[in-house]
């Protein structure tokens, strides 16, 4: 192994210097790839990059895309293109053009991890120069990951023509990997050391750690050995501490994000509990509903409008609104409005509700999960330095966490809907004289509750199985967030959510998910008997009646 | 006195609703019918999973029905719903076998389910067939466990990744949800690990409680612990629900199958079927069993399976393949024993053979485990596993693991001399 | 007239002596009946009788009669004080925890492992030695001591806190939820020592006497029915009593309480107390007749249903409290066979048709028409009625 | 100064009930507002104030249902109430009938009283109590003064809302508390009832020190007892209703706004 990659690096060094075609044929290199076994299909990697032909970079990346095929009839190795009547396939080394055939006449290149990993090296040092500054960046880090000596001077170059802020960042870090691991004089190792220090990586930790491990164990050091290695537990001490900080600021953000979860999850409640005081145990079916909903809508989009697929989870959100909504309204006009006053009761009728409306579920779309995907806006990281990188699936929920609320005390605080809402639930019988449609405000606050928790589905649907058990298992954390923050009180539910969130990261390392939990459960125990209404509880006599 | 003659009215009342109520009056067993009991969750937390092996069975009695029955008779399927309550799992096993008098019952998916039913079935000799990978050091003589064992699982998918093939894996993260079967394999896979100079330092192992859904905090520190230098994978033993949040989390925060591997025995086609595969392209998992194997026996089966269920999407995994195999056995087991007496068909069940779905034999050993061979693949985008090694033969399952000490002494063995399904010497 | 009522007040001892609440001595003598008859029935009459009790319906009934008791329990507190718990099943699963380490330590070196002292579960998970807590449960004295014990101070610790600082209604009723939550997690945690999820299992025998003969089953039985009967006789001796017009009145009036000088916090952990014990015992008389016990018993799930088995036969109705669990379980049983499907369309559907139409629940709503019944015949009231439940 | 040190600790020594400086706010709110009074032993007060002006946290504040921010109140010389909870005070010998009339309504006439017995309130005594010939005297005695007899076996809910006052008010009888205090007893009661109750009022003076929280000065005035006035949580003025009446600020508090 150590050798075959050793005599592709000399070929691919020989390829990057010179510019120039080599002449193995490439086709007949790849033909190994139509083998059953992984280890001719690698050999046949190996040899398609050490062939030097342009297009060798071209069918890598097919490979590794997953585009490359062989023809059932004549064994030729494609890609494919998606037209409206089948496949356009073209000869991958060749780029003639095959025609039109069906999806059955193909049949897949399948590679292995082994191979993944071997390709993405190989093509990563092919694309160094490469004009699309992503594709060189990746390179950078690949580079970086494997650090092979060789690539020492064609790194030097690439960095030298770079351009762009980002990648040269990226690609003098690699360089100074490079040169502290593989650095011929003290001096280069003691320069690289220098850019090393100021970075934020784990990665750099660890070679710098291995480093200093192994200068610790040299016995009987000269003097500039142990000056070198107090420089590298220096350097150590300082990526430590940059990680350390990262990982805080890591922690507080998983926090929020957990946080905004249970936000999503609470907010609904908030209101059928919190503002009606129904004890709402099908509130997690609401929730559920939303989920399916987005289902729905996705395969709608699907099936129907394959293009705006990408889009179906925007339009997901007021689809699951409007169905959770409806829900709502029903349950509320045909159980809730014969037990109000009796909020114990709600509790009953409301769970039985809940297992109706699970198993209704299962009987419509079957007992398993559904697939709800992710489009590509949603997907990846930001990185924020190299020690940071936040999910944007996360960042979305935090941020339409924030929009809901905002929405939410919007259509409270300034809409006469909001006014007649809040009339109802502090004097019935008075709003009721004034001419507000008492029944109809009801409805509609349950409705909107149900709606709310409707899209709340939308976005658990990223995150968790979409499958009819959905709702139970946000309902008893629900309860906790509301109650925590006081009922009736939308921003107690915030402060709440993102307290429990926040609190719960931060126990994690050190205790374990489980514990955690459970010490937050302890705590919401201990912190209601000091305050028994919750933590924004309204004082005086108005709310003992 | 009044009170007393009120008192006999109202027991006289109750004995007979409840008489008929029960369907007791139903039990006299029709001589012409062999029953079949179905003891899967429909309902509740392991719905998810169990629904579609309550449908294999009725699928495979439809299908033996079809083809002329078993000795002659009609097979009827009793379905119950244990809806994912232990103590229900146990009730309902003996409602099965004492009321409705099945001759064998298909069932079980999770490990306490198995333990809470394991006295009555022992207590009634009837037969159970439970046909999902467990966690092994067991061996009842009134069940056949056509699942895997640990060692056709996590011991040749670890030998794998630890391979040139799989990636020269040095650093571990045994990753699993906290009961029973994950800390038996982790147990079994550290003990290996080290007995093949892993270091400790280089184990991180890792539990989580069921349908745990908020994976970023672990997900990261994998990554962390993964990009210390040494080659990392993770051996995951998350079980059920907490896999779709766990992979979306992977997915999201770009853990790369090329980077950090993910080995899973608790994920199938039908957990996939549920997710976005393409950010999970590469990720491992380790079956008996994968609808993608080409074969003349798993085209027929994926084909009836669609058929029947009336849904061209419709996946089959590895615990279906179990419960294909255990039901075949079973009829050829009756036919050949002419009965569907307990006792005589457990005599039959010993070397009992039925072909693979993926090729090759499964039989029936004395221990009550099959031997089957080891498949390990890779998950692709279009949510299929497609497998890149498996083992050359069959591999016999143990019922008692040579990795932990006190079991590694155990035999199981339920034909003379031993007769038994954990002692060290042989009973006679 | 009122020259009755004023004899009605001659101490609880009398009370009780006297008069049951409405249906009370049926419901004992039915109970009676049942513990004889049932043995009886499954030993004296041939299996073709169709009156013959075949085993399997006893330890059905006898599941049921251990729900029946925690119904009684959670009824006491509900009914008749107000306090709705919602983690009732935590002192259930804990009196069962206690039973369940009691039958481990009675597996002796007949587990998988042969080990003398630990169960398998710890051999297992490389424990060398028991945990501190597992002392003394060889004994049985001592674990049944450990049954009335651990739900007992559990209640008495959790109740002194929650009581004293005054959290009322709804929010009392989310903490209760939130502790069985966290003992769930806690039990499922494989480090606790309890067994993890799978729990206690695979249980030999009791006092010496095998727990899959007949016998035993039929033993435990009655043991459970004379539990049940007992723990009745007990609620009825609360409520009938002067404490118990306190408790309702703490339910209607907490603060008229109050200030008729009651400690209302003493009271309410009175009551909580004794209901746990009750739950506790319940409990540990459940886990020999179905043989395991595991965390989800915790579930808050399963605490709520048995606020629902309350509802359906009747909020401070006793024996109301027990019809409720033995319909709802019985639907459960009989359903999950027969309907696999579709049950829960029914339970849920249950639940639903009960809260709107029978708010009383079944004995609470038939007494009430009975009660019509009774006042158009003469048009005096009765002071005997069952207390009608009111909202808070 | 220090003749209103002397003075206080004088008042503190003779009257039933002494109020120093209490001052109550919720959010912000002051209920109360640094006030003080003093209610004499047999004596009967009536306390009269606009909505808001504080008598109803003034009765939290001495039964310990509230505890105040600042001040101190004082029973029969020396007890400071506002370091006790509502049974210790009850017990203490204060009865309290609330605003709106509270009793136990699934229980009948006679279990309310029973209940109000004054005695031992611990809970095994309570377990195991038994009533005593004396007791049930007692209680016959007290249905006889609130008008309820006819009426004992029947559950408070169903009765009317003037009878429920009065039950309170014998539930408090019952008690045999040193000091009553009593939250608009005749609001919704008709003419008739409100003369009756008027009349029971004085009955009950003649042997407790009562104060009266009340609107209806027709009812105030057939009290025939010192007033105070309350506005914005202190004391606006006290004397006789006539006093008080003319009272240039009292009338511009009721009317002038």
């Amino acid at each position: 192994m150590r050798i075959t990659i050793k005599t592709i690096i000399a070929a691919l060094l020989f390829l990057l210097a010179t510019q120039a075609s080599a002449s193995a044929d490439l086709a007949d290199a790849a033909k190994g790839l139509l083998s059953k076994n992984y280890s001719d299909k690698i050999l046949a990697t190996e040899t398609i990059a050490a062939s030097g032909d342009p297009r060798s970079a071209f069918l890598l990346e097919a490979l590794l895309g997953g585009n490359l095929y062989a023809t059932k009839s004549g064994n030729r190795l494609v890609s494919r293109e998606k037209v409206s009547d089948g496949y356009q396939i073209k000869d991958i080394v060749t780029d003639e053009d095959l025609g039109v055939v069906q999806s059955g006449d193909l049949s897949k290149i399948r590679i292995n991890n082994r191979m993944r990993g071997l390709i993405k090296d190989l093509v990563g040092r092919l694309t160094l120069l490469n004009e699309d500054p992503a594709l060189r960046l990746k390179a950078a880090d690949s580079v970086f990951k494997s650090r092979p000596k060789e690539m020492i001077v064609p790194l030097s170059d690439a960095l030298a023509a770079e351009a762009d802020s980002s990648v040269a960042a990226a690609m003098r870090r690699a360089l100074a990997a490079l040169n502290f691991v593989h650095g011929d004089t003290p001096e280069a190792q003691a320069e690289a050391l220098l850019i090393l220090e100021e970075q934020s990586d784990p990665e750099v930790k660890s070679l710098l750690s291995a480093e200093a491990n192994r200068l610790a164990a040299i016995v009987n050091p000269s003097p500039e050995v142990q000056e070198f290695a107090a420089r590298v537990d220096r350097a150590l001490a300082k990526v430590d501490e940059k990680l350390a900080m990262l990982g805080i600021i890591e922690n507080i953000f998983q926090g929020i994000s957990l946080g905004s979860v249970l936000l999503l999850a609470a907010i609904g409640l908030a209101i059928t509990f919190g503002v009606m005081g129904v004890i709402n145990m099908a509130h997690g079916e609401m929730v559920m509903i939303g989920a399916y909903t987005t289902y729905v809508v996705q395969e709608l989009c699907r099936n129907f409008a394959p293009d705006l697929l990408v889009y179906s989870l925007i339009a997901a959100i007021p689809a699951a609104f409007i169905v959770a909504g409806l829900c709502g309204v029903a349950i509320e006009r045909s159980i809730i409005r014969f037990l109000y006053g009796r909020p114990l009761e709600t509790l009953l009728a409301t769970w039985g509700l809940s297992l109706i409306l699970q198993q209704f579920v299962r009987t419509i779309f079957g007992p398993t999960n559904k697939e709800v995907s992710s489009p590509e806006w949603l997907s990846g990281t930001l990185e924020i330095t190299g020690g940071l990188a936040l999910t944007y699936n996360r960042i979305a929920i935090i941020l339409f966490a924030a929009a809901v609320l905002f929405m939410l005390l919007l259509v409270l605080r300034k809409t006469s809907f909001g006014l007649q809402m809040r009339a109802v639930t502090q004097n019935r019988r008075m709003a009721a004289s004034m001419g507000i449609r008492t029944g109809w405000v009801d409805a509609m606050t349950f409705g909107l509750g149900s709606g709310v928790a409707g899209m709340a589905g939308v976005a658990l649907s990223q995150i968790d199985n979409v499958s009819p058990n959905l709702g139970q298992a946000y309902i008893v954390d629900s309860f906790m967030v509301v109650v925590f923050g006081g009922v009736g009180n939308l921003w107690g539910t915030l402060v709440g959510a993102l307290s429990l969130g926040v609190t719960n990261k931060f126990l994690e390392p050190y205790t374990g998910a489980v514990l955690a939990k459970i010490c937050i459960l302890v705590f919401i125990i201990l912190f209601i008997q000091k305050r028994p209404r919750g933590l924004f509880a309204l004082k005086g006599r108005a709310v003992e009646n | 006195m009044l009170g007393l003659r009120k008192v006999a009215g109202v027991i006289t009342g109750a004995a007979m609703l409840a008489t008929s109520a029960f369907g007791l009056g139903t039990a006299q067993a029709a001589d012409d019918v062999i029953k079949v009991g179905v003891l899967h969750s429909l309902s509740g937390t392991m719905a998810i999973s169990e629904t579609t092996l309550k449908d294999a069975v009725l699928m495979m009695v439809d299908d033996l029905n079809k083809n002329g029955g078993l000795l002659g008779k009609k097979v009827e399927a009793v379905v119950v719903d244990p809806a994912s309550n232990w103590p229900l799992f146990a009730e309902k096993a003996r409602e099965l076998i004492e009321v409705d008098k099945v001759d064998v019952v298909f069932g079980c998916w999770t490990s306490v389910s198995r333990k809470s039913v394991l006295p009555v079935f022992e207590e009634l000799n009837s037969m159970l067939f439970y046909p999902v990978q467990y966690e092994g050091e067991e061996s009842s003589r009134n069940v056949f466990y056509t699942g895997a064992a640990p060692n056709q699982q996590a011991i040749p998918a670890v030998e794998y990744l630890m391979s040139e093939e799989g990636g020269n894996v040095k650093r571990w993260v045994l990753a699993g949800t906290d009961y029973v079967y994950p800390r038996t394999t982790n147990k079994i896979l550290e003990s290996f690990l080290k007995s093949k100079g892993v270091a400790e330092e280089d184990i991180m192992i890792n539990y989580t409680p069921f349908g745990h859904s908020d994976w970023q905090t672990i997900v990261s520190d994998i990554k962390k612990f993964g990009s210390e230098g040494k080659k990392t994978a993770v051996v995951s033993t998350i079980n059920g629900d907490a896999n779709v949040p766990f992979y979306k989390e992977l997915g999201n925060q770009g853990i790369d199958a090329a980077d950090i591997p993910v080995v899973a025995f608790s994920v199938g086609e039908e957990e996939l079927a549920g997710l976005d595969t393409a950010p999970l392209v590469g990720h491992l998992a380790a079956w008996n069993y994968f609808m993608s194997v080409e074969s003349e026996e798993n085209d027929a089966f994926i084909k009836q399976w669609k058929a029947f269920i009336g849904d061209d999407k419709r996946v089959t995994n590895d615990p279906m393949e179990a419960t294909y195999i255990g039901f075949k056995m079973w009829t050829q087991a009756v036919e050949q024993a002419g009965t569907t007496d307990v006792d005589a068909v457990r005599q039959a069940m010993y070397g009992q053979k039925v072909k693979n779905l993926t090729g090759g034999t499964a039989v029936m050993n004395t221990n009550h485990h099959l031997s089957k061979p080891v498949l390990i693949g890779e998950i692709q985008d279009n949510g299929q596993i497609e497998t890149v090694w498996r083992t050359e033969d069959v591999v016999v399952g143990d019922a008692w693991s040579d990795y932990i000490p006190e079991s590694a002494k155990l035999i199981a063995d339920w034909t003379y001399p031993y007769v038994c399904g954990g002692c060290e010497k042989p009973m006679y | 007239m009122a020259n009755t009522i004023f004899k009605t007040n001659k101490g609880p001892f009398v009370s009780l002596m006297t008069g049951l609440p409405g249906g009370g001595k049926t419901f004992l003598g039915i109970l009676l009946v049942a513990a004889l008859l049932v043995p009886l029935s499954n030993l004296l009459l041939p299996e073709t009788s169709p009156f013959h009790v075949p085993t399997y319906l006893v330890s059905l009934m006898g599941k049921y009669v251990c729900f029946a008791l925690l119904a009684l329990s959670v009824d006491l507190i509900w009914g008749f004080a107000g306090i709705l718990s919602l983690g009732h099943g935590a002192f259930f699963a804990l009196g069962g925890y206690a039973m369940g380490m009691y039958l481990m330590r009675q597996i002796g070196d007949r587990g998988v492992y042969g080990n003398p002292v630990l169960p398998d579960f710890m051999v297992f998970l490389n424990w060398t030695e028991l945990p501190w807590y597992w002392y003394g449960f060889d004994m049985f004295p001592f674990a049944m001591l450990m049954v009335l014990l651990v739900p007992g101070v559990l209640a008495f610790v959790f109740g002194w806190f929650a009581f004293r600082s005054r959290v009322t209604g709804v929010y009392l009723s989310i903490i209760t939820q939130a502790m069985t939550y966290a003992l769930l997690l806690a039990f499922f945690r494989n480090d606790m020592g309890f067994g993890g999820n799978n729990g206690l299992t695979d249980f030999k025998d009791l006092l010496g006497f095998d727990l899959q003969v007949t016998g035993t089953r039929l033993s435990l039985f009655v043991a459970s029915v004379i539990a049940l009967g007992l723990g009745y006789l007990v609620c009825c001796f609360i409520t009938q009593s002067k404490l118990g017009r306190v408790l309702v009145a703490i339910r209607d009036a907490e603060s008229r309480t109050r200030f008729s000088g009651y400690r209302v916090e003493y009271y309410k952990l009175f009551v909580f107390v004794v209901s746990a014990v009750l739950a506790g015992i319940a409990g540990a008389l459940y886990v020999p007749q179905v043989g395991i016990i595991n965390p989800s018993e915790f579930s808050p799930a399963n605490s709520i249903e048995v606020v629902i088995w309350v509802a359906v036969g009747g909020r401070g109705t006793l024996w109301g409290a027990v019809l409720g669990a033995f319909l709802v379980n019985w639907g459960k049983s009989y359903f999950t066979g027969s309907f696999p499907e579709a049950w829960l369309y029914m339970l849920g559907g249950l639940f639903v048709f009960t809260t709107l139409f029978l708010p009383k629940g079944i004995v609470g709503t038939s007494a009430t028409w009975i009660e019509k019944l009774k006042n158009r015949r003469r048009e005096s009231p009765d002071i005997g009625a069952p207390l009608s439940v009111k909202e808070e | 100064m220090t003749t209103h040190a002397n003075e206080s600790s004088q008042q503190e020594l003779t009257s039933i009930l002494y109020l120093d400086g209490v001052s109550v706010s919720f959010d912000g709110f002051k209920a109360l507002n640094n006030l003080s009074f003093v209610v004499e032993p047999g004596e009967m007060r009536a306390i009269i104030g606009p909505n808001g002006a504080g008598k109803t946290t003034m009765m939290d504040v001495i039964t310990g249902k509230t505890k105040p921010d600042t001040g101190e109140v004082f029973f029969k010389g020396g007890i400071d109430l506002t370091k006790h909870d509502e049974a210790f005070i009850a017990n203490l010998g204060i009865g309290r009938k609330f605003q709106k009339p509270t009793v136990f309504e699934s229980q009948t006439v006679f279990h309310n009283l029973e209940l109000s017995l004054k005695g031992e309130k611990g809970v095994m005594t309570t377990l195991f109590a038994a009533l005593n010939d004396a007791e049930v005297a007692r209680i016959i005695d007290v249905l006889g003064t609130i008008r309820l007899t006819e009426k004992a076996g029947d559950l408070a809910g169903n009765l009317s809302h003037g009878q429920k006052q009065w039950l309170e008010i014998g539930m408090l009888l019952m008690q045999d508390p040193d000091l009553l205090l009593v939250d608009e007893p005749v609001a919704g009661m008709t003419d008739a009832e409100t003369e009756q109750t008027a009349i029971l009022l004085r009955e009950i003076s003649a042997t407790h020190s009562v104060v009266v929280v009340e609107h209806d000065m027709e009812f105030v005035r057939a009290l025939k007892s010192k007033v105070t006035v309350l506005h914005e949580g202190s004391v606006l003025a006290e004397g006789s209703l006539d006093t008080v009446q003319n009272n240039q600020r009292v009338i511009e508090v009721y009317l002038g706004r």
